[in-house]
């Protein structure tokens, strides 16, 4: 059984595992680029060596060069965290090929997850409800795509097959139009990714984003610690995530059904280790495979606060070959917990990326909240990685005081420096909506104003004196300098009087 | 006397009057206000009549931004003499020339997908910029020429550079 | 039932009570002198008045001050915290007489815990064992003392009554030595504090400091919340507390007995709201009162993280006349808390006080970490007020668990511009006997050498090249600086060539 | 050819050579070194062959102070022709004239129980300082007469600030 863990990614999450490795008694070895010499992960490691260049895939895609330090310097076992290689079966593959334990599910389960028509038809055959839709069925010509949407029920979506962020994309409500956005779809796909084929799927409307965190141990065992909900989301951008799900709520059985499925699927393709597995979710709580998450997610943590469960102290001891101490019986949801991604981006400038240096980091704590994060006073932000810096996660007895403690978080929160979505959080927890649990997955983009406009009177008159009383301020002190530029030029004109009459 | 400003934000103008270190009025009407630094930072506390608040007040493209409780407020502070000068000026200053074609954001330069001379109409992307995996296109503004074209793909920028102008035609 | 809540004091207490008012959405109204303009109290609340000078008999003791804001404010209760009035009957009753809710027990509770002769007595009446002893008995002669020192049985402390802080205090092991030992204490009181009457005390050999948090409504409902151990003190000032204690461990009945003796000495003087039973326990288990601090406790979080009860937000509610929602059956201790107490203070120098602007902090974060704090970066601490600038408390799932996870959070904490006693905690989390739970009040100042030279071999061969590279680092600069300096000198002389040869 | 230095420990020498940039020799071995401040402060990460460490240094009464993993180290670095130059000066220098009495933390002057020209024996309380609630009481180093005393009760001082001294009988 290995003492020795490598961490191979970086930001918030390296920053999780390497606590997670320090409170199991466990050394950890960081790896980092160029840009990140003085990141958190490289200075809370025991060990840490250079991978390469700032670019990921000179650096911190190098599974080579990390299979490498971690053979060098002894670890038994990677975690790759999520985003980089986490998902690659053939960084898996290699991890165990060099004797190494890959802290996360195997390589086929890997690989026959990653391949969406492969993981549809697995779960559809272990009886796992799919969305409806023709993904995996080959490249269709219209013809049978126009056949295809009326077996499946208007609206339907059409999307481009090599695609993504939502090129190619087109939604249909009836057959008449259907031609034509056909014709406009494909033209885009080309356009964007030198593939024209697209497919189709049944559009799941007010649909909800519900997931199930799985966890499974080489003995055979599966269970789900229950699911988390994820429907703020902007550009297909998780954004908050709770747990338990507001739209589940008190259904115990819907709960256990979900989670049940979720068990399902896992086994389908044996797996072993946390992932997660997504639905979508109707108004009528029918629900759907959207796909498998095979590692760690980026909003563990709401489900640690909701069942008291160590994700990642888990996924340690079960790649160490351990049983699961946990069984189904074991696991029940307590109180709420909620999440804000903290992203480095600018919310009043259409979200655009900020980057640049922390100058004043003054993190919220107290009771009942919990901060992950990669990032420090002094801190440097740069564009080469993604813009998630802080995740802000609270526990409340229940969903209104998790809410309200969210609130008193994010107004303390102070990151000075570069812009954050703090604001838009604010207003989100602000919303009445929100705070109904009355959202879905467009809830962001089509009923979520970032227009600020409905302030109470008073708001602007402070804004106003605020601005005044630093534009004063400002004024005064160029004053000064001007007054002691003044002297000072008179000085040196006096100095050169002065040496004037010396000679 | 105390220091008279015309502070204007959404239109809506504000007298702010600075009495003394620990008055201000806005609009005629008087306030107890004790102002302090946080940190060194342009982060401000405020007691405004005893009320605790606090905001992150910066300048920026001539404008104070405040950003108070998550809202973001655009705010002119002019002084009275200020006010006055540009009032005789007369109305706003009317753009002329070219349009510069500045990155919204820092970043990578991914693609270029015009040249100097070039002729444009609104809309067309004329580069494409990367920033934490996000991309942004940015679109001519106006029907034009390029000129003076300064980046070229696999360069980094900084937020506001001027990547290139858009003219008119020659 | 009120809204808005004045808290009548500052530091992390007052952070933490505005932030339990935020999270159950009611006002909150800071007061502050002049040295505290820039606190978080001041900083988080809605509110924020001033008091008056930085001393605090001029601003945070000025009861009178308090009640004329509150009134002025139109807040319907004042919560004291710890320290300052806390404790104070006649603020209280102050408090009462103008129509506001004290936030705390009745005064006469107050002032019956607060004279240690009456609660000894009230206590010992209700059945509760007290530390033998005549404290209470008047001033007794020598030879009376002489008698009752037999009768309680050797060792005994002879104590002054108007004492603290060890003065006119001597132990006394057998009957000879006493008559010398008391002439002694008798001259030192005497010198002192200008009064030379001393009283006897039963020494409790291996003494551990175990306390009980009680939890009392209204509606005559009284419960305890188990136990937490202090016993890790030095000079009288505890440092680190836990729930559950490590003595008591498994043994449930013993819990119980110290829990339910605890609602009898509460019962005994009507109390209501939050309040401390302090225990002396010796190593069979025999356990005597100490005294009962009628406030919250700085140590409450370890409660509140063992318990899950929000002892803050009850204390509230019980005060807006609410029936507390939680019986004696619903209070279980689950997994281990434990908190240190960081002060500013140098532990390389005799734990003297440390002052002066934080100009670099990066506080713990993650899961199971709990930081309770009134500084930040750029605050200056000032010598007016104690030295507690944070409270770091974990969780773990069982003690072992929760030392490893301290170790860690003190590992992370970066505190730059005053000293701070943390490096004393990442000793006493290292030491074996810590870890084992073999301590007793004693242990720090007996035991425990803030002495470092049981260290491995590379670690000062480590400090050794960190120092002579910034020794180099800081001699090039200079350099620099000199070779700046001569360019400047020069430019300067080529200016004035320049300027002769214009002329 | 890099720069050696003497650097010592409780008495303990050790030889450190400062190769290059990524280079340094203790006693002759040598080791990969990566060495940087953090946020613009007197906290240093190093990897020292990939081991990741950090400490506080500062400099304090001609010592590098080194505060690591909880211990604090006292740490004198010489080079090595001012090692030279010291060992040619010979022995430690003798402790002459006044004793300063110094101020061990700041706080307040609570009680002054001495004056000027007032004989002290070693162990008498001079003068009491509170700060933070706590009192430390400032006793005579030893024999002596006390002289320039610079403090009055209700007065704040600093940290080493001096309050006066005690020098030999006269």
């Amino acid at each position: 059984m290995f003492n020795k863990v490598l961490i191979a990614n970086r930001g918030e999450i390296a920053v999780r595992i390497i606590r997670a490795c320090r409170e199991l008694g466990m050394e950890t070895v960081a790896v980092f680029s160029e840009a990140d010499r003085h990141a958190l992960h490289v200075r809370y490691a025991d060990e840490a060596y250079l991978l390469g260049p700032a670019i990921s895939r000179e650096s911190y895609l190098r599974g080579d060069k990390i299979i490498e330090i971690a053979l060098k310097t002894g670890v038994g076992g990677i975690h790759p965290g999520y985003g980089f290689l986490a998902e690659r079966a053939d960084f898996a593959q290699a991890v165990i090929d060099a004797g190494l334990a890959f802290i996360g599910p195997k390589p086929s389960a890997i690989a026959a997850m990653g391949d969406k028509a492969i993981a549809r038809m697995t779960v559809a055959k272990a009886g796992v409800p799919v969305v409806p839709g023709t993904e995996g069925e080959g490249n269709l010509r219209d013809e049978d795509l126009l056949v295809a949407a009326q077996q499946i029920g208007f609206p339907v979506l059409i999307k481009a097959t090599a695609g993504g962020g939502g090129k190619g994309m087109r939604e249909v409500r009836e057959l008449k139009e259907m031609p034509a956005l056909l014709t406009a779809a494909r033209r885009e796909a080309e356009a964007a990714f030198g593939d024209g084929n697209v497919y189709l799927e049944k559009v799941i409307e007010g649909a909800r984003h519900i997931e199930v965190q799985i966890m499974a141990d080489q003995h055979g065992n599966v269970i789900h610690l229950g699911e988390r909900e994820c429907s703020i989301q902007r550009r297909h951008q998780k954004l908050v995530e709770e747990a338990p799900s507001p739209f589940v709520g008190d259904d115990e059985d819907f709960r256990n059904t979900l989670g049940s499925v979720a068990v399902r699927a896992a086994q389908a393709v044996n797996y072993v280790n946390a992932g997660t597995i997504e639905f979508l979710v109707d108004s009528n709580k029918n629900f759907y495979f959207l796909e498998m998450n095979t590692r760690l997610q980026v909003e563990h943590p709401v489900t640690e606060l909701a069942t008291g469960v160590d994700i990642v102290r888990e996924q340690i001891r079960i790649s160490r070959g351990r049983q699961m101490r946990l069984t189904q019986e074991d696991i029940t949801m307590k109180g709420w917990a909620l999440e804000c991604r903290i992203n480095a981006e600018d919310p009043h400038h259409g979200f655009l990326p900020s980057t640049g240096k922390i100058t004043h980091l003054n993190p919220p704590t107290g009771p009942g909240v919990r901060v992950d994060t990669g990032v420090y006073s002094g801190f440097s932000i740069t564009p080469y990685y993604d813009s998630l810096i802080s995740k802000l996660i609270v526990w409340g007895e229940n969903r209104a005081e998790a809410v309200l403690r969210m609130r008193r978080a994010l107004e303390e929160y102070r990151i000075v420096g570069v812009s954050t979505n703090i604001p838009f959080h604010q207003k989100l927890m602000n919303s009445t909506r929100f705070q109904a649990g009355q959202f879905d997955t467009r809830f962001v983009e089509e009923r979520f104003s970032t227009q600020y406009g409905e302030e109470d009177e008073t708001t602007p008159e402070l804004a106003a004196i605020l601005a005044t009383l630093v534009a004063h301020e400002s004024l005064q002190q160029s004053a000064q300098i001007v007054r002691r530029n003044e002297r000072d030029t008179s000085n040196w004109k006096w100095v050169g009087r002065w040496e004037r009459l010396q000679r | 006397m105390g220091l008279k400003y015309i502070t204007t934000i959404n239109d809506r103008e504000y007298l702010v009057e600075i009495l003394d270190e620990t008055h201000v009025t806005i609009n005629g009407q008087v306030h107890l206000v004790d102002f302090t630094t946080v940190s060194d930072q342009p982060v401000y506390s405020i007691l405004l009549n005893g009320k605790s608040h606090e905001a992150y007040v910066y300048a920026e493209e001539n404008l104070w931004q405040v950003l108070l409780r998550g809202i973001l407020y655009s705010v002119k502070v002019e002084d009275e003499r200020e006010k006055r000068l540009r009032a005789a000026a007369g109305g706003n200053v009317v753009l002329t020339g070219d349009t510069p074609i500045k990155a919204p954001m820092p970043g990578l330069v991914i693609s270029v997908l015009v040249e100097d001379d070039q002729t444009v109409s609104k809309g067309d992307t004329m580069v494409v910029l990367e920033s934490m995996k996000m991309q942004n296109e940015l679109r001519a503004p106006r029907d034009g020429v390029v000129s003076r074209l300064g980046v070229k793909a696999g360069e980094s920028v900084e937020r506001h550079q001027v990547l290139c102008y858009v003219g008119a035609t020659r």
